[in-house]
């Protein structure tokens, strides 16, 4: 192994664990001496350094640990903000809407109605503001029941819940009941 | 006792073997000689279920359609019905040995060595900030309610007339019974609730009978169905 | 912002974001075009390439991602303590090149083109992250429809499905089409 192996390695090993990493853990890793691997390590802090990365290696003790520089750390965030602010999915919308006309309601009550699973966008929509939990439905297994906030009246521009629109019967349901009748 | 074991190739299916059993007779893959083809795949069979292998029954299905593929090729008349039979065959042999062979080349590719890292911590703020108008949510309501297998069950806002308590004064239905009488003298009594919109109005109405009659102002005759009120008429309003 | 500091501003957002991130929404936070990001991207995936870092940079569909080089992956195992990876099994391997090609496709699809179940199969591709779940086919029985993930382009070494080995032509195409022709 090189000395250019060495350093990519380290470089590899860090960037893969993210959290701080001992030097002896990864001259173990390597097959080398502590000391071989702590010299190319201050050789790549160096160079990260000298070449004005984005990304830079820091000494903690007697570990290493990759991280970002700091002074772009403004638009780190802007970044994941953005991901956040994805709008709302199909399903979301579909959950947030089944909430909001039926509430309070439970995780099962909406999956009935939407026939599939919907934890994974229940959890997203708590996250966002939009849903909240309000208290427990007593019955047996006690399932929590859910509805919606006021930061969501916000986001849909209404006052109240009643300021929801109303709901148009689909024609489907319609026909289907003056089947039933006839 | 030293167990003897043969080492018998594994296949990936019924497809699978069939391409081998091609590829070991050279069998001309857009015209298999069927009967050939099922002697040996059943023979390859026996010998799987002789080593004590389980036979899955995919295995066993393609027998079966072999053997109906060669009966079908015998009978007088099904050419053109075996011909149809052979050639599916045969497209799904083609299909399934690109399949093998892609999958040979994408082997050849793949590695689980390089990793990638769980993203940084960041604690940031997740409220939503888009804007929508609400129209949407009844449309993701409608949309949402065609994907269930039960009906949609009527939203929270029809429940309110019910839930809610609406107070009906009896007065109103006291002139309102009245008007009705005035008009048409009298009224079969179930034909006075037939307009009520809810329990309270129903609740109302029934008062407002039992106080016109107790003020001697209208009579109820008759029974259950057939009961039937009438307004009494004074002398001074006839004059 | 000059040349310099665009490229560490994408190596900060890389590294941090660790999950695939849009270049539009690198350019978006950055404040500039989608093509000078694209460009320095490219300059830096180069240059990484090129200096045969530990840490590359890859290109998946329209976004970009930071990875460690294979070359060292059994490094990075041993420091982190993982198991080697099972290769993938013929069966797998199959199932795999089938979704890839086809996708989105239901499971039942893939077994009538390899003649056997695949439940077991598609469910540790599904656990592996190679493929997941794309929604449902709207047909009876609302089956489940199964496509690949990024994670499965970065294990192929792949930016888009694209870059998927070609299909050969079927022999019987070409005779039919000669016959056509007669």
């Amino acid at each position: 192994m090189n000395k250019e192996e060495i350093s990519a390695a380290i470089e590899a090993i860090l960037f893969a664990s993210g959290t701080p990493v001992e030097t002896e853990r990864i001259a173990a890793a390597l097959g080398l001496d502590t000391a071989t691997v702590t010299d190319c390590a201050g050789e790549l802090i160096d160079t990260y350094e000298k070449e004005k990365r984005g990304v830079r290696i820091i000494r903690l003790n007697k570990s290493l640990q990759m991280c970002s520089d700091k002074q772009y750390g403004a638009y780190v965030r802007k970044v994941m903000d953005m991901k956040k602010n994805t709008p709302l999915s199909n399903a979301a919308m579909e959950v947030l809407a089944v909430v909001a006309y039926n509430q309070p309601v439970t995780k099962a009550f909406v999956e009935q109605i939407r026939g599939v699973d919907c934890s994974g966008v229940m959890t997203s929509l708590c996250q966002k503001g939009l849903v909240e939990e309000k208290g427990r439905l007593e019955l047996p297994g006690r399932p929590l029941l859910y509805g919606t906030t006021d930061h969501f009246l916000r986001c849909f521009g209404i006052e109240t819940l009643e300021g929801l629109p109303p709901i148009e019967q689909k024609k489907e349901d319609t026909e289907e009941e003056a089947e039933d009748e006839a | 006792m030293e167990q003897i074991t043969y080492t018998l190739p594994v296949f990936e299916g019924p497809l699978d073997l069939l391409l081998s059993l091609i590829a070991k007779n050279k069998l001309n893959i857009y015209d298999i000689e069927i009967s050939l083809l099922l002697e040996q795949y059943t023979e390859k069979i026996k010998e799987m279920q002789e080593q004590q292998l389980d036979v899955a029954s995919e295995f066993l299905e393609m027998a079966s359609r072999l053997v109906y593929i060669k009966s079908t090729m015998l009978l007088p008349k099904h050419e053109e019905e075996a011909e149809e039979l052979k050639k599916e065959l045969t497209g799904q042999l083609l299909e399934y040995q690109e399949c093998k062979r892609l999958a040979a080349v994408m082997v050849q590719m793949v590695s689980f060595d390089g990793f990638c890292r769980e993203p940084s911590k960041v604690d940031y703020d997740m409220t939503y900030t888009r804007q929508h108008n609400a129209i949407v949510l009844a449309q993701a309501y409608v949309r949402a309610a065609g994907r269930g297998k039960k009906k949609l069950p009527p939203p929270a806002e029809a429940f309110k007339g019910i839930v809610a308590r609406r107070i009906v004064p009896v007065g109103t239905r006291i002139i309102k019974v009245l008007r009705t009488l005035r008009r048409n003298g009298s009224s079969p009594y179930s034909q006075l609730f037939v307009e009520c919109e809810d329990k309270s109005e129903l609740v109302a109405t029934f008062l407002a009978i039992l106080e016109l009659v107790k003020g001697k102002r209208i009579r109820v005759e008759g029974d259950g169905d057939s009961a039937q009120v009438r307004i009494i008429e004074r002398k001074e309003q006839q004059g």
